[in-house]
């Protein structure tokens, strides 16, 4: 599905220009949050093969000619561990936010740089 | 702005990078070859009725297993960050209602979340959706009460287990069935297809994955819930 | 043998358990914790041994009892064992290291401490790309929640951009896996071909391998990773370095094979260009982890380049080049990164608290020369092997950026190391408490150091133990350094002795000639070094290991074994120097352009052609012809240790800040190492005669070298500068001499060089001694010393006469063998000059004998003592040995004659004390009677009819009638020849001084500008990481 | 020949060019008093000043190196004198030149110079190593013209031996180096303007700035022996200018005549000239004599 793997690619560049752009820490971890999902999309997308159904082989499908029935599994499989990880790292992030913001006070990304050169 | 610049820049060279793929991307029509091997062996040599999970819980348990890890990492990681003693809240009880309503819908969430673990193999879903609803459960309490104290030990204990059976579901096959053979799912029965007991040790380890899905996602909201 | 899966799930299972079993007591979960450590490191030690020593095939371990590439596959070969060793080894020793935090942190650091490892682990073995990516996320995971061991501002901000920036890295990296799942139908390393790649596939492969590359921090998208390294706690932050980066680099080693070739060079010079970068930008640094950070990232360059480039080379090469460079970056980093942590110092300038903690300081220098890559560390190796490899393979550029970039590392490694025992002396601190499991792990790894270099002369190159006998004697040194320096200085003496006469047997004609110089010469300088008091810690291993190298030079029979013993004696020489007082500056300057000239030379030694023979260099060098770049590069390198114009200006601060007994074996001999190499560049050059002729160029450099440096001295106030200069005019004669390339004119050099090594050796050692007194180079501030100190002062005036050529001292005949030899060769202008320099040198031999001994003894000197008996002892010897030879010059003439004639037809007629070249003749016996004739008439002669003569004092001068106020004001020492300054006008300043500073100035600010770079803005540095993408990108034209 | 016949005629070389350079010495005072409108003293008076010296009652030392600067200097003055051979074909002339050529002799003439710098040195006045300072940094200066014009002789006859340089001008006053190679024979002798240190060169004894320069302090027999010197010394770097420039002499009768007239160029100079400063002398003698001597070395080598 082409449409699909648009809206992943425009889902990346939307959340990438929201990190690049956003000077609030959450935010930053939102844009994140969307590059990831858009990444996602992605990666169902390429798994799709059109009129087919889901590799969910029960009595809907012909067992003896599944193979020919279902769309790729490999990327739903990938997906969901690409979610959670995704998931997880978004966690870790906003516990950062989290300790940051209670240790100095501040969202903005700008009051972060006294680390340079 | 000349960062801003920069930035466009940046993007539209990231565009231009993509544009080969919208412009040249031809769908497969057939399955690729592996993708075709999964699903044969999904029926033939694991029972599984679900290739995905057949996939995510056999083929690719490796995956699976360090997915389990990532999760258990995170919540480790947020309980690490977050280790100070947090604070109580001094909140208005919340009404009758809520809690009532929310006491019930937990059980029956609860239900939903171990079944969707149990029939991974069958149904669509599987240890980690299911895991996911079980923490809404929770979540679903804690916003009833955010001051509502878990059973740590518990939480903890269903945590360790669940994850130390699954390493050891694994060296099962390993010990069992040879050095190939980490994680095989075979060491238990295939069972009958189509069956709740069936595609071997799959749903043992999905609900073992649920589980631990579940107990760590509830850590992590309850981390975080408090700050 | 235990399956490797058990890495995995052993340390998974107690990670899962460790929550519940530290309810049972903190003691417990350590114990499972530091245990499960150990096992794995004890798992991976035997597959290890297993794989390299017992040639056991390669394991590849399915799962789900399926094979590849239905299921993921874990291999485990000699790679991955020898990767994996050393990441569990650091990991084990780093978590020693934190054993105080373990304790005390919550028991969610020591979980996700061991999970990381888990990801280690995996990462290295699997062979599915997208598990890697999933391990590679547990790794980063772990890491981003363990950065906050230390929880601070600074830290966490530097987490969030490593977490911001390791996101966008795996991004890519999972977009890439999918479509290369997308277009090759499989996630299996061994099942993906490049052959029917679309383009889509290469962009796809490209995603993957940016992502991969940007996790090695590329300059310039690494700006997170250099506030990382800053900010975390440095036992996490070493397993960052080293545990994690080696993970990573061994990833990209994985998927190198299906890579493009050209991706494979645009990542190839991506890394030359980091390295070269950071360590361009670490010259600026002052923050002692930055520092660290930027040698880090740079290191991970050069071992991304060095992998690339030396894909095609047989495979052992291949493992010395790369391996070498991966565990010299392993280890030295992660030690040093623990010293930064036990230091506890952020600036530089403060470390010189390890001045009065050996232990300490001797691990830092070793884990520093390691990661330098000095010898005889595994980073020399790799880098003479790939300096070798690339010059074969023509790319010169590359070549050059690398050693120009490790010439920066050098610098600003070594100005730390500098400042750590000679930084401001004002500062007071504490002691540094020396934790136990802080020391321990950082003693493994120095220890780890030694033994690996230790392999690798013995198992790869099988070295004579003579070429080791330099660092041995440092050790053996080290190991009685209780003793008075009196009892070790004899012992030296006879070590040095022994030693002279074990390779007396191995050599020959010329090198027995050099042999002379370096060790006798060295051995009589020993005695000068008696007079030390206390214990001198670790002089004499410096000092012998410094002899010892002189000595090996001379025995090298490879290019290699060569280069092996001047970079010894570099390092030795260094610290020598660096033990004088205010020596930091000195020493640096020493050691960069040492360096430098290392560096030209390992080029000039890599164009070499192979030798065909097998015996010593000096001799089989005759067989081969050096290119003319070689040529140039080699002569370079040896004209900057003997300090010619233009690259001199190490010499003067060397020779004057080291100690005053080392002075004299620094010039008096170790400029001598840079005589003996140019002479065997010249004995390849006559076999040989190439179209340009390089060496009439060299001998304008010597000639210059002469008169420049004559002027120099003569305007110093300071008495070792004075003589340093003097040196580098010396020497200029020399080069000159052996540039003319024949018979008369190497005879000349040899001649001179044995002169210059007595008087040059007498003349420091009394200078020492007049140090020792007065406690002042100064010049203007003696004077009259010829009352107190008249032994020193028979001795210099003996000496200077040599110095300068007047008959009939044996100076004489070097003048007059060396205006022969150019006359003959028709280098009338350059003869010319020598004779400008010749006349100058007057003034400063003037000098220095008139304000230090001759015109108003100072009140505050009216007490000084005569010179110890150890720095008479030696300046008696050498007078000796002058006298000799200005008596009976055959003595040395007829030798250095048929040394000469190896190479050239002989020029001069010897008959009896007669030596007659074509031009002229001069018999040095009838000179010295003569000479004792007409100043002996004249003293009997005023001795008999002069008896009425009275002594008067100090003071009784024919003054106005007056009595002079004061010493200070009558005697004319300060900026003696003012006069000459004046009429010499623009041309007396110091112009090359300043070049090489404004080189410096430039560099730094260069340095400056680049890292403004890293702004500390983590969204600046994520932009930097796509701009690279996309830059490396186009570049590769994918 | 015995070493003893040998010795003997060496001291009558001595002897006899000592008188001469003494005498012509003499001359030269007297010639500059004339000069400044004058009477003079008389042309013996070095003889009779040497003798005063000598014969006086006071003598003080500063020290054994003060003790020995004067011998030194001397020696140097006798050394450099006995390596050159006086007269060409000369047995009695010909002193010890067979232990060394050209360069021996130019190195020798140092000899004297150092070791009488570093008596003065120890005889502690200002005004001394305030002189030696001077006269170094100008011979510094007016040896490279002269160095250049010996390594033009050098490359010329091929030499360095010094008989061998004579007995190549001998036959027609054209075979003179004079006439055979004028450049060099300029730089040198402008060189030896500086040697004989007369202005405009005398900056080593400037009596406005430091009377007397670095002998200041000698005296009695040290002083003798240091004027004993002076008149020696000056012959002897005559007469290796002669030997190297002017056809070198095969009698004596010639080689006083040759040597006076050479002398009497710088005494004419110096008579015309005022004193220059320390730098001007040097900064001179590194200009045009330097040139001319770079010129006649390319002359002589590449035409």
């Amino acid at each position: 599905m082409i449409f699909s793997l648009i809206l992943g690619f425009l889902l990346l560049i939307i959340g990438l220009y929201g990190m690049l752009t956003q000077k609030n820490l959450i935010k930053i971890v939102i844009g994140f949050s969307i590059v990831d999902t858009g990444t996602h999309i992605i990666i169902v997308s390429i798994g799709y093969l059109s009129g087919k159904t889901a590799p969910i082989l029960d009595s809907t499908v012909d067992l003896a000619n599944a193979a020919k029935q279902v769309v790729d599994p490999i990327p739903s499989a990938l997906v969901l561990t690409a979610i959670v990880i995704g998931l997880a790292v978004t966690a870790l992030m906003l516990s950062f936010v989290i300790k940051l913001y209670q240790k100095n006070k501040s969202l903005s990304i700008d009051d972060y740089q006294e680390l340079k050169w | 702005m000349i960062k801003r610049i920069f930035i466009l820049l940046a993007l539209v060279g990231l565009v231009l990078m993509f544009i080969p793929f919208l412009r040249d991307f031809d769908f497969h029509k057939e399955l690729s070859k592996l993708s075709s091997q999964y699903v044969e062996g999904s029926i033939n040599d694991l029972n599984t009725q679900n290739v995905v999970t057949s996939v995510i819980v056999t083929y690719r348990g490796l995956d699976t297993l360090g997915e389990v890890t990532v999760l258990f990492l995170t919540t480790a990681g947020v309980g690490f960050l977050l280790r100070k003693k947090k604070a109580s809240l001094k909140t208005r009880r919340s009404s009758e209602l809520l809690q009532t309503a929310s006491q019930f819908l937990f059980v029956l969430i609860i239900l939903t979340g171990i079944f969707i673990f149990t029939h991974g193999h069958l149904t669509p879903g599987g240890g980690f959706q299911g895991g996911v609803l079980i923490t809404t459960a929770f979540l679903l309490l804690i916003l009833a009460d955010v001051n509502l104290k878990f059973n740590y030990s518990i939480l903890h204990f269903v945590e360790s287990f669940s994850g130390v059976f699954y390493v050891m579901i694994g060296l099962f096959g390993f010990l069992i069935l040879g050095m190939n053979s980490f994680l095989d799912p075979t060491i238990l029965p295939l069972g009958n297809y189509g069956k709740l007991l069936s595609a071997g040790a799959i749903p043992v380890i999905y609900s073992l994955i649920g589980l631990k899905v579940g107990s760590e996602l509830t850590t992590i909201i309850d981390k975080m819930g408090g700050e | 043998m235990v399956n490797p899966i058990y890495i995995l799930t052993l340390s998974l299972a107690a990670g899962f358990l460790l929550t519940l079993i530290d309810k049972s007591g903190r003691k417990l979960s350590l114990t499972v914790f530091y245990g499960i450590l150990s096992l794995n490191v004890f798992i991976i030690g035997e597959w290890f041994y297993r794989l390299t020593f017992l040639n056991t095939p390669t394991v590849i371990i399915n799962t789900a009892g399926f094979s590849a590439p239905l299921s993921i596959n874990l291999q485990l070969g000699m790679q991955e064992a020898f990767v994996l060793l050393f990441a569990n080894l650091t990991a084990l020793l780093s978590a020693v290291y934190l054993f105080k935090k373990f304790k005390e942190t919550h028991i969610s650091g020591l979980i996700l401490y061991l999970i990381m490892i888990v990801g280690v682990n995996g990462l290295v073995m699997t062979r599915d790309l997208f598990n890697m990516f999933v391990f590679s996320e547990i790794l980063s995971i772990s890491t981003y929640a363990l950065i906050t061991l230390t929880e601070t501002k600074k830290s966490l901000s530097a987490g969030f951009k490593y977490m911001i920036a390791g996101g966008i890295a795996s991004t890519f990296f999972l977009l890439g896996v999918t479509f290369i799942y997308y277009f090759t139908g499989n996630l299996n390393l061994d099942f993906i071909h490049l052959g029917n790649f679309s383009n889509l596939g290469f962009i796809s492969i490209f995603l993957l391998a940016i992502a991969v590359f940007i996790e090695l921090k590329p300059f310039p998208a690494n700006g997170w990773a250099l506030d990382v390294y800053e900010a975390v706690d440095s036992g996490i932050v070493s397993v960052i370095a080293v545990v994690n980066s080696a993970a990573i680099f061994f990833v990209f080693y994985k998927i190198m094979p299906i890579l493009p070739q050209n991706f494979l060079n645009v990542f190839g010079i991506a890394g030359v260009i980091t390295f070269f970068f950071s360590n361009l930008m670490g010259l600026k640094q002052k923050n002692a982890k930055r520092l660290l950070g930027y040698s880090s990232i740079g290191q991970i360059g050069l071992l991304v380049a060095s992998l690339i480039f030396t894909m095609h080379l047989p495979r052992s090469l291949m493992y010395l080049i790369v391996g070498g460079f991966f565990f010299n970056h392993l280890i030295a980093k992660a030690g040093l990164f623990w010293i930064t942590g036990i230091v506890k110092k952020e600036n530089l300038k403060d470390w010189n608290v390890l001045k009065n903690n050996k232990p300490l300081l001797v691990l830092f220098g070793i884990l520093l020369f390691a990661l330098a890559g000095f010898p005889p560390f595994a980073g020399f190796w790799a880098k003479w092997e790939f300096v070798k490899m690339l010059v074969h393979g023509k790319m010169f550029f590359v070549v050059g950026t690398i050693l120009l970039g490790s010439l920066f590392e050098v610098i600003f490694l070594f100005r730390w190391f500098t400042l750590s025992i000679k930084g401001d002396e004002k500062t007071e601190h504490k002691n540094i408490s020396l934790e136990l499991s802080k020391m321990f792990p950082t003693t493994i790894f120095a220890g780890i150091t030694i033994l690996i270099s230790v392999l690798i002369m013995k198992f790869f190159y099988d070295f004579n133990w003579l070429h080791a006998l330099p660092v041995l004697a440092v050790l053996i040194i080290n190991v009685i350094d209780f003793l008075p320096s009196k009892i070790k200085g004899i012992l030296s003496l006879a070590a040095v002795l022994t030693y002279g006469y074990l390779i007396y047997p191995l050599e020959s004609n010329i090198q027995l000639f050099f042999g002379i110089i370096f060790i006798i010469g060295s051995a009589i300088n020993i005695i000068g070094t008696l007079n030390r008091k206390g214990k001198s810690e670790g002089f004499y291993g410096l000092l012998l290991m410094m002899i010892f190298s002189f000595g090996n030079l001379l025995v090298a029979i490879t290019y290699l074994e060569f280069f092996l013993s001047w970079e010894f004696m570099t390092i030795s020489s260094f610290l020598l120097i660096l033990r004088g007082k205010k020596a930091q500056k000195a020493s640096m300057l020493y050691l960069i352009f040492s360096t430098a000239g290392a560096y030209l030379m390992m080029v000039g030694f890599s164009l070499a052609p192979d030798l065909v023979s097998n015996s010593v260099l000096i001799l089989s060098i005759s067989n081969v012809s050096l290119p003319i770049a070689a040529t140039i590069l080699l002569s370079i390198g040896f004209m900057i240790k003997s300090g010619s114009l233009g690259v001199h200006i190490w010499l003067p601060e060397a020779h004057a800040e080291a100690e005053s007994d080392v002075s004299p074996f620094i010039s008096a001999i170790l400029l001598k190492a840079g005589v003996f190499g140019l002479l065997m560049v010249g004995i390849s050059y006559i076999k040989h005669t190439p179209s340009f002729d390089i060496f009439y160029w060299i001998g304008w450099i010597g000639v210059l070298t002469a008169i420049v440096g004559a002027f120099l001295a003569s305007f110093q106030e300071d008495a070792k500068r004075l003589l340093a200069y003097s040196s580098m005019s010396q020497v200029g004669y020399i080069v000159a001499s052996i540039a003319i390339l024949s018979h008369l004119g190497w005879l000349s050099a040899m001649y001179l060089s044995f002169n210059h090594m007595m008087f040059k050796s007498a003349l420091f050692i009394a200078i020492a001694g007049v140090y020792y007194r007065t406690h002042t180079r100064t010049m203007y501030e003696m004077g009259g010393l010829i009352k107190k100190m008249p032994l020193s002062f028979i001795s210099v005036l003996i000496m200077i006469i040599a110095v300068s050529g007047v008959p009939p001292l044996s100076g004489f005949g070097a003048k007059w063998l060396i205006y022969s030899s150019f006359i003959e060769k028709g280098w009338y202008l350059q003869a010319g000059v020598l004779f400008f320099a010749s006349g100058v040198s007057f003034l400063y031999l003037y000098r220095i004998i008139h304000t230090i001994f001759l015109g108003q003894l100072k009140y505050e000197h009216q007490n000084v003592k005569e010179a110890p008996i150890w720095f008479i002892i030696p300046q008696y010897i050498f007078i000796i040995g002058i006298m000799a030879i200005s008596m009976f010059p055959n003595l040395i003439i007829q030798p250095l004659n048929s040394i000469a004639m190896r190479y050239f037809n002989s020029s001069i007629i010897i008959d009896g004390y007669t030596i007659s070249s074509s031009l002229g003749y001069w018999n040095g016996n009838l000179v010295m009677y003569v000479t004792m004739g007409v100043f002996v008439v004249p003293l009997i002669f005023l001795m008999l009819f002069n008896g009425r003569m009275q002594k008067v004092k100090q003071f009784n001068i024919v003054y106005a009638a007056e009595r002079p106020e004061s010493p200070q004001t009558t005697h004319v020492a300060h900026n003696m020849y003012a006069h000459y300054r004046k009429a010499l006008g623009g041309w007396g300043k110091p112009r090359i001084w300043d070049f090489w500073h404004e080189v410096s100035e430039w560099s730094h600010s260069l340095a400056d500008s680049i890292r403004q770079l890293y702004t500390g803005n983590g969204q600046t540095y994520i932009l930097h990481i796509i701009m690279y993408v996309i830059v490396i990108y186009f570049i590769s034209g994918v | 020949m015995n070493i003893w016949i040998k010795i003997l005629y060496a001291v009558i070389s001595v002897l006899v060019v000592t008188i001469y350079g003494l005498t012509l010495g003499g001359i030269v005072r007297k010639i500059y008093a004339r000069v400044h409108g004058r009477y003079g003293p008389s042309v013996w008076q070095p003889f009779l000043d040497i003798i005063k010296t000598h014969g006086k009652r006071v003598s003080i030392s500063h020290g054994y190196m003060f003790y020995l600067g004067p011998i030194f200097r001397l020696a140097g003055g006798l050394g450099t004198y006995l390596f050159i051979p006086v007269i060409f074909g000369s047995v009695v002339f010909s002193n010890f030149s067979i232990a060394g050529d050209l360069l021996l002799v130019m190195y020798f003439i140092f000899f004297g110079q150092l070791g009488m710098a570093l008596g003065a040195g120890e005889g502690g006045h200002p005004y001394s190593p305030l002189g030696i300072a001077r006269g170094l940094s100008q011979m510094t200066a007016f040896e490279v013209p002269f160095s250049l014009a010996v390594i033009a002789i050098a490359i010329q006859y091929n030499t360095f031996n010094l008989t061998t340089i004579v007995a190549a001008q001998q036959g027609s006053i054209l075979n003179w180096t004079l006439f055979t190679n004028p450049l060099a024979v300029v730089a040198a002798m402008i060189s030896l303007l500086g040697m004989n240190m007369h202005p405009p060169f005398s900056i080593v004894l400037a009596p406005q700035e430091i009377p007397i320069g670095p002998p200041i302090e000698m005296n009695s027999s040290f002083l003798a022996t240091l004027q004993t010197n002076r008149g020696l010394f000056t012959a002897a770097k005559l007469i290796l200018f002669m030997n190297l420039f002017f056809g070198g002499a095969t009698n004596l009768p010639i080689m006083i005549i040759k040597t006076f007239l050479i002398y009497m160029f710088s005494v004419f100079v110096g008579a015309s000239f005022p004193r220059f400063r320390p730098e001007q002398s040097m900064r001179f003698f590194l200009k045009w004599p330097t040139l001319i001597g770079v010129a006649s070395i390319i002359f002589i080598a590449y035409f």
